[in-house]
Parts: structure tokens; C-alpha cells; sequence
């Protein structure tokens, strides 16, 4: 299969097409609108099923193989802010605090571009470590913290205020929703191992694809909404969300071949690296840094890397990872 | 049955700003207060509130005249340069002034 | 089989018996209510999930038998309220425009009752073609324009708002949230096909009756709320919300065998004929037609015609298709 | 801190009225609104939100003195006849007039 | 147009509280009245709303004002010691004061 | 399997492990939140389903076998508040208020716990009579409405007042909104028979555990709230949270036992005799009985007795009931 068919291949996925439906509702201006509480309840399901699912594989794999890649992902979710910062700041000309709530937002992880990444794998049969959700687990904490770090330390001028949000700042990435969630079920299935499993399968995992599809639908309509803020973000930020996921892909898969991953987990780890939260990393920036400007940091993560990543991305990233293991 | 004046300060606000009103809340020396899910209109956009990013809250509480000033004041220094946010005050009547 | 054996099978089936508990929890007063954000919920799954089965029922058919039918079904969409709007406002001496707003709805169609009517025919192992959902997807709106129009016509008097609240009917019979979901889905179906269909499946098909089920409960509650306006209403749109859809069923069944269609899928025609909806035509009739009535066309549609088709009416249109097709 | 006195619009309805009376807002100028999905019970029966024929809305809106008095004016002319609805006034103050 | 003075009551309360407001409501001869899910906190602690138990409601309702006045007296008499409860009540204005 | 074994395996089941990540979430003040309707709608789902199998096991079965235990059942759960109200009023000194609504809870029952239950039963292949849902189904009322008469009777002084308030109590012990779903769905189950549950089976049943898991999630964070209130209701509330469980279940197998039950059903009655309502009794009682101080009945059924029966509770009356019939 040649890239152009493996694309093609992803973009007539129920996954995408239903993304695409969401924007063309949001660019029409249709009166649909998911709930705020189906919007929660679809999330928490996604992350509950993947987590769980990640820790089934890890008990199923064994400890052994997973820390060492764990670790690379957990230094990359570290490492990206800090090249991202400089370029944005000195390379885009942006203030110290939105410098770094774009970097923190890169080094961050998105939970739905990774389970469309397994998905597309599946579809294709490339075999590829279930465990690699761990990857997912880690990656998110270390970004969004580094990411306030360096924001902090460009505006300390207010002293005391600055650790209290700090430690705001740390509850939010350690225990904030999305990341309590998928940890927490990770650590369930771990304990729980093969025969858990066979008890909630038919919940967590038979119908998983196509609640994916019916998220990508609302998600679609949430970028559809962000389409026109393109114009105000500035070229430079346009070239960001597109060639910036792609070196750190490549970094990521890189990295997975580095620890010892297979070609399908390598390529995971690429996803990883390049997929931006749109979630977890906006509450928390805005949490500890509300003086960054939401429109940046959102736009770059919501309407141009996560849409850029499950259409052309993902197909991209298997290349990546085939030309380095052929 | 004798009624005595308060003042109840509403301010509505980007769920985002939750954390940090309920903080200024406690250091005004509030007792309680009230949070409306809310969707909504103004200068920074439509907020249907399907989203975490669009969500939108109202928050009520009921405080003694000086109190309200105080927190009026911190509102419109500390938080509405920094959230979406809107906030007025208005007089009530309550029957257990201790309360408040 | 008897048209006897054939409505006792309907009405033992747990979609219908969850009705009838439905009725009466709104009855009895019990304090059982679904949230508004759960009904939302599954309104939109059965929409996604119908749309999504339709489409690629398409795909494999191919359009050049589908599109005959469909144009029929349009046609007889616009045609049922120019009918039925001079019996409504002379026969019933009803205003022009409660006779409008009812017409709108005896021309508009119900996914539930669709919905309801492919669950039977799959009971009693009558084959049907699966992409007369098509049809469902394209009847709904010229009804609700006709009724609308006819509305605007019989009160014109105002000028230039009636422009505006035209415009805002056509906004809402093309992208209102029901007809854009299912629709949409039906395109999204169409163009992934079956391999697509194989990775949603076990979310879309699967469990797809015990959600109606559960849906039917609340439409049960939603309905016997209404019960008590079958008083006001007057028995000419009693005697009208159940003989109106008998004709108009028999002239669906009538036009699916002229159009080229099965027993199975000339059935599902007359059912969407025959039926009325009360979700759609409601929301745009409120906002273009305000002057209407909503006890008048309400009470017809989901009080009278709606429980009527589920458990006689969709049994007597197969019978009135067997007996045209024997 | 100096507060301003604005005049707050409460308008309680039926949720189809929605559109109808975010456009008479627009026309009157206001420059936002606040929107609280309730239950309700009046007149017109009870509305207890689990469906959207019984939905049921609230909008708040701040304006100045002139605007409240010619939204409350339109409100009773054109959409009381016409929806299950509910308006009524009251004196708030602001700390940015120039917003509302 | 000419507006009317009404009084708005408003109460916060356990959700499980919402039987004894509205038969309230009913005996000082409200006419109707308008429900708020809401979140809160209190001196009977943090009711986020997630939970029967921990469900919160706000209930506003319009009357004239000796119906106002009745009403707070029976709240603060009845339901305040039996419940997590705060009532208060303001000045509105509205159109149809018949109705109320 | 020894008692120590089986309590193992129970521990480590999906269910319990999510119910304790939901205790986690609370006490490390994780923000996560599950919104009401979310939790509406599994609690929806969970006693529809329940009640449905259990209608279904009931046609089945036929009603000849099931109306002696169901009689039993309903028994028991009007004579547990009567034995321990006493208890409680003279052994623990408790207001005769608090104590006619403690006592209620005693008596009623929580479906949670009874589906959880099952659910070990069915992993550790222990057959059980799938109809003991109906026993589910009627001894909460019958507890309700004792509790409650003792309450008033305790604190007649108002005289008028009271009937009404009986009366609302009534309503809610048969009406109220758990109670009516189970009630209703084992009636439409009953109707439908197998060829009903062929139907709606890949939604009702399948499924089924992992949504419990996902629900108990919820519980944990609701039962983790409720922890730093193990302080304010004193010793003997404490011991009597799990010791008079340990009476009653043993109570209720050995009723089981001469009701003809098997030992599976057996040591479901006393799952349930043992279990302590924290939902429909608490709306009823806060309703009927609003003087009863809340603190003491919620904490001793939702924070004492509920993760008691559900981690070693049920291994324990499994226990019972094998040497009962050995
Ligand atoms: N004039 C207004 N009246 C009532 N609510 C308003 C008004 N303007 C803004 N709001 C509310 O305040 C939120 C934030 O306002 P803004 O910062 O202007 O976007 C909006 O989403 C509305 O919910
Ligand atoms: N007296 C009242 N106080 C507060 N809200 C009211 C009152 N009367 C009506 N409402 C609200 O307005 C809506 C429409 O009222 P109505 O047109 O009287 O049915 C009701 O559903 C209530 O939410
Ligand atoms: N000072 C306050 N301002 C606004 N709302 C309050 C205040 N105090 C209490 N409430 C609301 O009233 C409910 C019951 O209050 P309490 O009985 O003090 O726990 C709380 O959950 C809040 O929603
Ligand atoms: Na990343
Ligand atoms: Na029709
Ligand atoms: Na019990």
C-alpha cells in the first residue's frame, strides 16, 4: 500500500468522515449541539476503555518491556517544550507567556488521536504493542509542567502568587480530569489483567470504534468553530502546527526504535510526539496561565495540528516509521 | 417577619475562571455561594457551553454592603483583564443577616 | 401469519411493552423523567445509526435503484399536506394556519416509527431494502416548506417579516439538527460502505433495538403527557390523526410498487407516509409559524397518530401490501 | 470603587422562543446575554425540560435604562401573545457601563 | 409602557427540599414559578451536584408583596431548620402584574 | 476456593478495583466529575436491564416457583426495620426519628449490590436462579413504609400533617423512580419472554458488567465524600454498618433455604436482606421523615455497609449459604 492509498484509506474512515460532518455542521451553522454532559460521558468512556486496555496489555506484557520506552516518552513529553519555546519566542516573535503555553501545548499528548492512530493500524493490520496507551499515560504531566515552569519564570515579578498557581498548576497535571482517568483505569486493568478483561469486554472494548466516530463528530464541530480564529493566529503559527508535529514525529519514532519498540509501537510513540492537546493542556494553562492568550494556543492544537494529524498525519508517521525499520 | 439588606454580587464567567473566583470568594469571607451552567453571549464570543473551552458559568453570592465593594473591586482589578467575565451587583433581603 | 397474530407480535415486543410502561409512568404521576441531555443522547445516536445503516445499504445497492423511489418520496413529502390542508380548513373548520401547521406534520416523517417498522418486518423475518432510509432522510423537509409556505399565504398581511421567518423554515427543514444528522450520516455511510460498516458495527447495529427500547420509554412518558389534550382537541382531528395516515399509508405502499420497490420496502413507505412527526416539524413550526396552535398539531401527531402507527398501523400497512403485491 | 446603575431583563420562556428573542435583543442592541436552561410551571402547564417541546429557558440581559424600557415594550407587543413567557426588570450596578 | 412592582423570591436549596417548596408555593398561591439545577456551597458543605444527595436547585418565583412577605415567614419558620436552605427576596418590576 | 480466595477474586474484579479508584478520586480531591445526567442515565440502564432479565427468568421459570420466596422477600423487608429499630433506639440511644429512617435503610435494598453479586457469582460459575431479581424488586417498599410509619408514630404530635406525608411516603416507596423502573421492566420482561430478550439482549445483557463498572466508579467518588463523615456517627453506627448486615444476610439465606431456593439464590436474598438502599430510601425518607438527621443513615448505608457488602460482604454470604447447605 503506497502512502497516498493508506491516506485515502484513513480519510474514508467512519472516524474521519464523522469529523468532517462535525465541521461542515459548525462552517453551515446547523442548530446541533452535543450536551456539555454527552460530551463528558463520551470522554470518560474513551479514556476509561483505553486506559483499561493499556493496562490489561501491560499485565500481559510484563513490566520489563515497558519502562524503558515509558521513560523515553515521558522525557520527550519533557524535552519537547524546551526546543519548542525558543523557536516560538525568538522564531515567532511571540510574548514569553504565549511562548510557552504553545510549547507546553506541544509537548502535550491528545488521547483521540492516539486511539484513531490504534484504530488505523488495526484497519490496516499493522501489528503494534497494545501497552503503548502507557505512553499516553506519561507523556501529558511532564509537558504541561515544564510548560508552566518556563511561562512562570519569564513573568516572575509577583513572587509569592507564582508557587501557589505552581502548585495549582501541578494538581491540574497529575490529578486533573482527563489524566486521573486514564492513569487510574491503566493501573485497574493492570491489576486486573487477562480475566478482567474478559468481563467488561463487550463494554469497553467491542463497540469502542464507533463511539470514537460519534466523538470525532462533536470534535469536528468544536474545530469547525475555531476555523475562522486561522486568520488571526499568523502565518507563523499556521507553518508551527504542521511542521512542528512532524519533526517531533519523527523524534518520537525515532525514539521507539532507540527503546526497543516494533514498528507499530514506534509509530505510536511518533503520534504521540506530534499530537497536541486540546483538552487537558488548555484547562490547566488557563488555570496557572491565564495571562496566555487561549486564541493561540487553541487554535495551533484544535484547528490545525489534531486536524492535520488524523487525516494526513497518522499515515505519515507509519511511513516515518517504515522507511527507518525497511 | 423583619427582612434585612444584603447584596448580592453575580458574576458570570468562562468555567475557567471557577477556580479563581471561588478563591477571591474565600478571601472576601463569603459563606457560600451559587453556580448556574450557563451558556451565553458578549464581546469575546459565543459560549454554547458543549465544550470545556465554551463552558460558561454564573455564580452567585450573598454578602454584607462592605463585602460586596470589596470583591466588586477585586473582580474588576485582578480577573476581568485576564477572563471572559461580566459581574454586577444588587440589593436583596434576607431573614438571618448572620448568615451572610 | 394473521394481520390478528401479526399486532399481538407487535405489541409483545419490548419496544412496544416500554411504551405502555412509558404511558404509564406519565399516568400514574411517577417522578420518573429522563434527563433532557440522555434524550438528546439518544436521539442522536438513533439518528446517527439509522443514517449511517441507510447509506451504506446505498453503497451496495447502488444509486440507480435507490434514486426513483426517493424522488417519490419527495414528491409525495410536498404532496400530503396539499391535501390534507383543505380537508383540515374546510372539512375540520380549523384556522389557515392551525391547518397549515397540522398539514406541515401529516407530510413530515418520524425516525422512531421507521425505526420501529424495519425492527418489526426483521421480527417476522420480512425481507426489506435496507436503503429506504433514503427515503426517511429526503421526506421530511419539502413537507415542512409546503406547510410553512401555505401558513405564510393564508396570514400574509405583514410584508417583508414573512421573508425572514420563510428563510429561518428553510434554514431549519434542511439543516435542523435531526434532518442534518441523518442526512450526514447517510452520506458518511455511503461513502465508507462496508468496511466501514464492519468497524462500527457492534456500536451502530448491534444494540441498536435495546436503545430504542429504552427510547420508546421516554416517548412513552413524553406522549401520556399529552393524553389529557385529547379532550381539546375535538373528535375531527381524532377521527383525522388515524384515518389520514391509513390513506396516506396505503398511497405510500401504492407509490413504493409503482417506483419499482419489494413487499418489504413499499411497506416502510407507507409507513413513513402514515406517519407524523413530533420533534422536527414541531421546532420549525413553532419558530416560523408561531400563531399555530401546538395542542392542535402536538396532540395529533404524538398523542394520536404516533402510538397508533407503532402498534396497529405499521401491521395493517404490510397487510395493505401484501394484499397489493398478491 | 464607583458602580454604575444599569437595569437587568429577565425573560423566563418556552425554549422554541429562543431565536425569536435573541433577535429582538440584537435589534435593540444589547451587547450580550446569559442563557440558564430551568424547569418551570405557569400558565401554560408545567415545563419540565426532558424534552424539547417542554424545555424551557431563561435569558438575562444587563442594558441601559432607554434599552430596558424598549425590549420590555416589544416583548409584551410582540412575543407575550405568542409564547409561554415571562419578563420582568430590576436595578443592577456595573463597574464598566460603556460594556452593556 | 408602564411596569409594576412584584417581588421576586428566590430559594436555594437541597434538591430533595424541592416537594415542600413547591406545595409551599402552592398554599401562599403563587401562580407559577422557575427551577435552576445548580451547584453550591454552604454551611452544610459543597453540593456539586452529581448525585441525588448532592443535587442543589434554586427556585424563583414572582408575587405580589404580601404573598412575599407570607411566604419568607413560612420558609424561615418551616423549611429553614429542615433543610439546607437560603431564601431571599428583591424588587422587580414587570408588565401584567394580573398575572402574578 | 477458600473464603479467603474468593474474597480475592472479588477484589480484584473490575467492579470493585473501579469502585476504589472512584474512593481514590475522591480523597485525593481529583476534579473529576461525573455529571448528574450521566449518572441518571446509568442508573436508568442498570435497572431497566436488571429488571428485564429478571422478568424474563420469571417466564421462564413460571410464577408457581417464585411467588413463595418473593412472599418471604417481601417479609423480610418489613421485618428487618422491625428489629432493628428497637436495636437502635435502645442499644445505640438514637432519636426515635433517626432511628425509624436507620431502620428503613436496614430493610431496603440497593441494586447495585445485588448486580455486583450476580456478577461473582457468574465468575466463579456458581449457578444461581437468574429470577431473584423479582425478590430485587419487592422488599424495598415494604421496608420504606415501616420505617416511616415508626418515624411518625414516634414523633405523632402534628396530627394532619402527618397523613399527607404518609401518603407522599407511599407514593414514593411504589412510585418513586428506582422502584417503578424495576418494577415496570420486570413486568415488560415477564411479557416478552426469550423471544422479547433475543431482541434487545446485545444491549441489556452483554454489555451489562462493564457499565456496572463504570457506575461503581461513581459510586467510589460519591462513597469518598461521605468518609470524613465515619467520624460524626459514632461506634455504634459503625458496628452496626456491618455487623447487623452479617444477621440479616444470614437471615435471608437461611429464608432462602426454606423457601426451596437453590444456594445460589439463597445467597442473593441474603445479598439483599444484608444491603442497605442509599438512593431510593434516602429520597424517601428525606421526603417523609425531614427531621431524620441525613449524616447517620447515609453514612451507615453508603459509606459502612455498601463497600463492606461489596468487597467482603458478598464472598461471605456465599460462605454462609455453602455450609447452610452442606
Ligand atoms: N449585556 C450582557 N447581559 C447579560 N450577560 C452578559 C452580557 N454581556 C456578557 N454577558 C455574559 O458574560 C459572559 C462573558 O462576557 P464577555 O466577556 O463580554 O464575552 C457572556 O458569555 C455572557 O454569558
Ligand atoms: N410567578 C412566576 N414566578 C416565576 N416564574 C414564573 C412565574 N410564572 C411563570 N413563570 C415561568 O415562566 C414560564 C412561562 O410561564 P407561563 O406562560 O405562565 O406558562 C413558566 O414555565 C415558568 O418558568
Ligand atoms: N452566601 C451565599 N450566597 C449564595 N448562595 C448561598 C450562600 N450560602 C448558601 N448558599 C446556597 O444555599 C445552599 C444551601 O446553603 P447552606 O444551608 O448554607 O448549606 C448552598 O448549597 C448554596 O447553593
Ligand atoms: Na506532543
Ligand atoms: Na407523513
Ligand atoms: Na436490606
Amino acid at each position: 500500500m503506497s502512502v497516498f492509498e493508506a491516506i485515502q484509506a484513513n480519510l474514508l474512515s467512519p472516524a474521519v468522515l464523522f469529523f468532517a460532518l462535525g465541521l461542515i455542521a459548525a462552517l453551515t451553522k446547523s442548530d446541533l449541539k452535543f450536551p456539555e454532559s454527552l460530551y463528558v460521558g463520551l470522554t470518560i468512556y474513551l479514556l476509561v476503555a483505553i486506559g483499561f486496555k493499556g493496562g490489561v496489555a501491560i499485565a500481559e506484557a510484563g513490566i520489563a518491556k515497558v519502562w524503558l520506552p515509558a521513560l523515553a516518552a515521558m522525557a520527550l513529553g519533557a524535552l519537547i517544550p524546551l526546543w519548542t519555546y525558543p523557536l516560538l519566542r525568538f522564531g515567532g516573535k511571540l510574548s514569553a507567556v504565549d511562548a510557552a503555553a504553545i510549547a507546553a501545548h506541544s509537548g502535550s499528548v491528545i488521547a483521540v488521536t492516539f486511539i484513531a492512530a490504534t484504530n488505523y493500524l488495526k484497519a490496516i493490520h499493522q501489528p503494534f504493542e497494545s501497552y503503548a496507551t502507557a505512553f499516553l499515560a506519561v507523556m501529558e504531566s511532564p509537558a504541561i509542567l515544564i510548560g508552566v515552569v518556563l511561562g512562570k519564570l519569564a513573568t516572575r515579578t509577583r513572587g509569592g502568587a507564582d508557587m501557589t498557581s505552581l502548585k495549582a498548576a501541578a494538581h491540574e497535571a497529575l490529578l486533573g480530569r482527563s489524566i486521573f482517568l486514564l492513569v487510574g483505569s491503566l493501573l485497574v486493568g493492570w491489576l486486573c489483567g487477562k480475566p478482567g478483561m474478559a468481563k467488561v469486554e463487550a463494554f469497553f472494548v467491542t463497540p469502542f470504534q464507533g463511539v470514537l466516530a460519534l466523538f470525532l463528530l462533536e470534535m469536528g464541530m468544536v474545530a469547525g468553530r475555531r476555523l475562522e480564529d486561522l486568520k488571526k493566529v499568523g502565518p507563523f503559527l499556521l507553518g508551527f502546527g504542521i511542521v512542528v508535529p512532524l519533526v517531533n514525529g519523527a523524534l518520537g519514532v525515532w525514539l521507539g526504535k532507540l527503546t526497543g519498540l516494533e514498528l507499530g509501537g514506534a509509530t505510536l510513540l511518533g503520534v504521540l510526539s506530534a499530537s497536541a492537546s486540546y483538552i487537558a493542556a488548555p484547562a490547566a494553562i488557563r488555570m496557572s496561565l491565564p495571562d496566555a492568550n487561549p486564541t493561540l494556543y487553541l487554535t495551533s492544537s484544535l484547528a490545525i495540528t489534531f486536524p492535520f494529524n488524523i487525516t494526513l498525519g497518522i499515515p505519515i508517521y507509519l511511513e516515518i516509521a517504515r522507511t527507518l525499520y525497511s | 417577619m423583619t427582612t434585612h439588606p444584603m447584596k448580592l454580587v453575580t458574576v458570570v464567567c468562562e468555567a475557567y475562571a471557577k477556580e479563581a473566583v471561588t478563591k477571591l470568594l474565600r478571601e472576601v469571607g463569603a459563606h457560600g455561594y451559587t453556580l448556574f451552567p450557563v451558556e451565553g453571549d458578549g464581546s469575546r464570543g459565543k459560549r454554547p457551553a458543549d465544550f470545556p473551552e465554551f463552558a460558561n458559568i454564573q455564580i452567585e453570592v450573598i454578602v454584607p454592603p462592605a463585602v460586596a465593594e470589596q470583591l466588586m473591586e477585586k473582580l474588576g482589578r485582578d480577573l476581568f483583564p485576564r477572563y471572559a467575565m461580566v459581574a454586577f451587583e444588587s440589593e436583596v433581603r434576607v431573614l438571618r443577616p448572620q448568615k451572610f
